[in-house]
């Protein structure tokens, strides 16, 4: 366990090791990104109530449950980086945030696109929505900082201390934001609770969403390689790789 | 199900294909844009890396 | 260490007394945000006492947030906050002295001058002492938690309203929780709730806010 | 180990940006000696000295404080240092007397010795008029009075003399010299002609200039 | 003399470009204080709607005055302000270079996102237009009236509050004819009335502001 | 009048509070000569020159250059004039060169002599650096050589050599000595013992110390 943390927190190891698991990541993204689309789109039947405007839950729900992922897993390598210091959990959070911020801004242009049909408006102030559009700026907080702050060394552990301050954060949001909301009311927008979800669509939004997270492993992977190629361009290790031939790209 | 059926998605196809066009073409963005800047970065620090022998030589 | 928190607090507070204007300028602001609001609107519809809540909390922390700079950007600006850096004691304990001194001139404040406001939008008097609390409670979490924010800012030239954006997430559920304490007590209902979870979140912020300031001071200062 | 009184650093490299300043740098100011950091403009005299305080990390090397490195016991190591960059540390509004009996009782040393220490800096009347009502030379002044008021053993100041008038430049001079034969150490900077006759002076040359610096 | 207006307009302009940071910090704050609204409110009840006019024009007006200390202040740190004043050109075309910079880099901004803001709201469409050019006239005011008071005290220290003080009562105005003309689109109604007194004072700003800022900022420097 | 070609000062007073910094002052400085203000820290010296500039107005007294009264006109004297202060008058964001190429269209003159003044000063590849990026004694050297770049006959000058490192400092005085043979008027101040050889440099004192100071 002790080797394997110190083993992935050398830079030319990960380095490494990433060029080889992106194309694995990738291939699996594919297939199953192929699968849900094709079983999404053409396979799943029609729902009675919502018509073909249901579909766009294949979209929706993975990116909205990518956007609460990318965030926690940030969160904990925010304290990685912090108490071990640690550059890659520093170069993950640089990677993962800007990926994470484009997976919120789709759940909340997707969700919007679905509300126009379902409840005839863009946007109310529900309490889910309420909290995605501020996850959204938690995000864009911790990109803003870190591409504010010109020395990255320091950017980087900046952007930690916020990510982190962040996520003690978020269940509070949570709870106030769902409190608030039903405090003077009965939901008013009911969305399916659980009904007993067809398996025909079922499959394929589960598959959607394996997909996303493998699209979000490569993904991260190749931006980390980029972060940390950049922030090592002077050490040992990136001039030997290059001399070498330049090994993997 | 024909093809335009299917394109016009119930009537929904505006909202339907938005979104799942907007999905594509992020996704597709968020990988380019890396994969591109890492092939720069690599190509300026060889070109450094081979300036600086050449100058040590 | 008391002595030097005991030190630091005294010269925040003469330094905050040396300039009247800008404790001043905090209530003002406060003051002018609530009275923009009946001149944007039609205040004789009763709407603007529905409001009320809102505008008052939105008032303070919009206010609250104007004045954080003072926390540490002078410091920084001219060499005192690497003396502090550089000082034996821990900085948590210095840095919670600093943000006492910015709740007093500006959160204390505005406590005391609120029930006028509530009254100039027709808040029920019955809500003011519940408006009180509410303030007393969560205006130092809106200083603390700013601070951190300040704290990883101060180095950046022009990151003034990059503040803002890292603030908006952090001091919602102040906000939620504030104004609806409020508004419960104006309509009659029990504002008990959302003022211990207020509580709840001071205690929080009281013990991890001055660590995470601390962090980043060191930080923004390399 | 010959460092056991005083500041050794080893191996320090440091970059900013794409430029590494200095590699491999090593060297040691014992008890009772100056060591005077020279070089060019740009030729990363600050940084160093911001290094030698702990207000920045080196990418590469320790600095040891009486045989121990100073990341390891942070609170001891700045008790015994005082440092005094360009920016002066004292608040505009406060007189130079207010700002530093503050200050001492920051770093818990008595507040006994501001006023002659801001008297032996050449400071009249001006030691109770708000700071920001100095003129450039005065307010240099102010700030260096606090290297008599805090007692600490380390001494480490960039361009002391700047702003300062010849007298003042000589008084100051003085005051290090006085240090170091008591036995503290200085580490300093300065673009003055500056002769030390009686204190054990020795030179580092920062040799990067910004002509030849590495660029990468 | 045109020569000396485009040059430092085209480096103003360079100087926003290079911190696209602050730009798009005084959009988000608008957004955020947009977003404030209806956290501090129970959304459901039609007040926000009721409110959307005053709401937006309060965010803009709050947006515009925290970036107003761009204007000056970092010109009078780093003593540009002082060459400015010692250039043979007329003070006041210089300035009016800056403020235009200003106003591109905030005011007109808010207008592209007003209608994202108005829908966020629930505002009716229809408003939508009468919003923008109500912006439109009464945003170049807010800088121009703005940097009157920034020259009048970039040179005090702490003066960060001292601005919406005196900003305020001279804001009031503006956001009076800008909130209702939005709102009587809102309501159905016709909006020429305020919409032609806002583009009479932008008339009156823009001639008159330019000679008032140069004035004051030589006041300042002294 | 002897000042038809100079800078000359009549029966100049300033306050500064209440404390009277001086008072019929009176001096001039002709074509070709270079007027070194002298005094102890505090003694007025950078008030002064920003009375010269008129960037303040004296209390009592008038400013006349080439017979003119500087308030007279202005525009036409600011033309004249450079001035370099405490404040490099740098945008922190822009590097060197586009700072002075927006300066040089600021005061209508041409660009082309951006790159050789900064190149003269000694700087290199900072001249495409953001200035917030440069040492102390690297902006100092942009921030002088405006100079260079505004072709100005009379320099108004606080402390030129300040923050620069001895080759600097003769490189420095090279300059201004140049300028004055070249018929150029020269009014500075520095705490650095400068030795100007080729230039006719006469020194103006300005007595009044924080000790002696006129309390009123
Ligand atoms: C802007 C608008 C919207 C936003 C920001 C949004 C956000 C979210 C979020 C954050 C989740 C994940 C919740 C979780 O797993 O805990 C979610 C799930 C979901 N959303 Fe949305 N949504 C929006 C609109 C809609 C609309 C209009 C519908 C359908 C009428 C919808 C249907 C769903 C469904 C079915 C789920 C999965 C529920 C579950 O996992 O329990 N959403 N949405
Ligand atoms: N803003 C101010 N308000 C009031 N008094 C001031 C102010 N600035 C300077 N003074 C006073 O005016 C006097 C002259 O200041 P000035 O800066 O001109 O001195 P100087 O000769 O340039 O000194 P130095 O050699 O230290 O630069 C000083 O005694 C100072 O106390
Ligand atoms: N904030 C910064 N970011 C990036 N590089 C910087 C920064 N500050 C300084 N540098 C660079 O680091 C180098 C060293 O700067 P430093 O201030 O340490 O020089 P110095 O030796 O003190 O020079 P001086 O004699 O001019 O004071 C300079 O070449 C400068 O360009
Ligand atoms: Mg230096
Ligand atoms: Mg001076």
């Amino acid at each position: 366990m002790k080797t394997w943390f110190h083993q992935w927190g050398s830079a030319p190891y990960f380095y490494g090791r990433a060029s080889r698991w992106i194309p694995w990541l990738s291939l699996l993204a594919l297939g199953t990104i192929a699968y849900g689309l094709v079983g999404g789109l053409v396979l799943a039947p029609v729902d009675y109530q919502q018509g073909q405007g249901y579909r766009i839950i294949f979209v929706h729900v993975p990116s909205a449950w990518m956007s609460m992922f990318i965030y926690t897993s940030m969160a904990f390598a925010a304290a990685i980086a912090l108490i071990w210091r640690m550059k890659i959990a520093e170069v993950y959070i640089s990677a993962a945030a800007p990926i994470g911020a484009s997976f919120t801004f789709l759940a909340l242009l997707t969700g919007s696109l679905w509300g126009k049909p379902m409840w005839g408006t863009y946007w109310v102030w529900d309490a889910r929505l309420t909290s995605e559009l501020i996850l959204l700026f938690l995000y864009l907080g911790v990109i803003g900082l870190y591409s504010a702050i010109e020395d990255k060394r320091s950017a980087a552990r900046a952007a930690s201390v916020l990510a982190l301050v962040g996520v003690v954060n978020i269940p509070i949001i949570h709870y106030s934001v769902e409190w608030w909301h039903t405090l003077h009311q009965g939901a008013t927008i009911t969305k399916f609770d659980k009904p007993s979800m067809d398996t025909a669509m079922l499959w394929p939004l589960l598959s959607m969403a394996l997909g996303f997270t493998f699209y979000f492993g490569a993904l991260v992977l190749v931006r980390m390689r980029v972060g940390l190629l950049q922030r090592e361009r002077y050490s040992r290790w990136v001039s030997d790789m290059l001399n070498s031939g330049g090994s993997a790209s | 199900m024909s093809l335009a059926e299917f394109f016009a998605m119930g009537g929904h196809a505006f909202y339907v294909w938005t979104s799942f066009g907007a999905v594509a073409a992020v996704m597709i963005i968020n990988l380019i844009v890396p994969v591109v800047s890492h092939k720069k970065l690599l190509s300026e620090l060889r070109r450094q890396a081979s300036r600086k022998e050449g100058s040590t030589k | 260490m008391r002595k030097a928190f005991f030190a630091l607090l005294g010269r925040d507070f003469t330094l905050a007394i040396r300039r009247p204007g800008e404790i001043v300028d905090a209530w003002m602001f406060f003051i002018l945000i609530v009275c923009l609001f009946p001149l944007g609107t039609n205040p004789d519809d009763g709407l603007l006492t529905a409001f009320a809540p809102a505008i008052i909390w939105i008032a303070a922390l919009l206010s609250t947030l104007l004045s954080l700079d003072r926390i540490f950007k002078s410091d920084f600006l001219d060499g005192s906050l690497e003396q502090l850096l550089l000082s034996p004691q821990p900085v948590a304990i210095l840095v919670f002295a600093k943000v006492l001194v910015h709740w007093v001139s500006s959160g204390l404040l505005l406590i005391l001058i609120s029930p006028l406001m509530a009254i100039f939008l027709g808040l029920p008097t019955e809500a003011i002492p519940v408006l009180m609390l509410s303030l007393l409670l969560g205006t130092p979490v809106l200083s603390l938690v700013g601070a951190i924010a300040v704290a990883l800012t101060v180095g950046l030239r022009g990151a003034g309203l990059l503040l803002p954006l890292l603030l908006l997430p952090l001091y919602t559920p102040v906000l939620i929780f504030g104004s609806h304490a409020v508004q419960a007590a104006a309509t009659g209902m029990s504002a008990v709730g959302p003022l211990y979870l207020l509580g709840a979140i001071l205690l929080l912020a009281v013990t991890l806010a001055p660590l995470a300031i601390a962090a980043s001071l060191r930080i923004s200062v390399e | 180990m010959t460092s056991q009184f005083g500041l050794r650093a080893d191996e320090l490299a440091c970059r900013r940006d794409d430029r590494l300043l200095f590699d491999a740098l090593g060297f040691h100011a014992e008890k009772g000696q100056m060591l005077e950091i020279c070089g060019k403009n740009g030729s990363g005299k600050t940084t160093l000295l911001r290094l030698l305080c702990g207000l920045r990390q080196p990418d590469e090397g320790q600095i040891f404080w009486r045989g121990q490195n100073i990341l390891d016991d942070p609170e001891n190591y700045r008790q015994t240092l005082c440092y005094v960059g360009h920016l002066s540390g004292l608040k505009a509004d406060l007189s130079p007397y207010d700002n530093l009996c503050a200050e001492s009782q920051l770093f818990g040393v008595s507040q006994d010795a501001v006023e002659p220490a801001l008297q032996s800096l050449g400071l009249g009347r001006e030691i109770d008029i708000p700071c920001h009502r100095l003129s450039a030379g005065q307010l240099q002044r102010a700030s260096l009075a606090r290297l008599l008021v805090r007692g600490a053993d380390l001494w480490i100041l960039d361009e002391p003399c700047a702003s300062l008038d010849r007298d003042a430049q000589l008084n100051v001079q003085t005051i290090l010299e006085n240090h170091a034969l008591a036995g503290g150490t200085v580490v300093f900077t300065t673009h003055q002609p500056i002769e030390f006759k009686r204190a054990d002076v020795r030179q580092l040359w920062l040799s990067k200039s910004p002509g030849d610096a590495v660029d990468a």
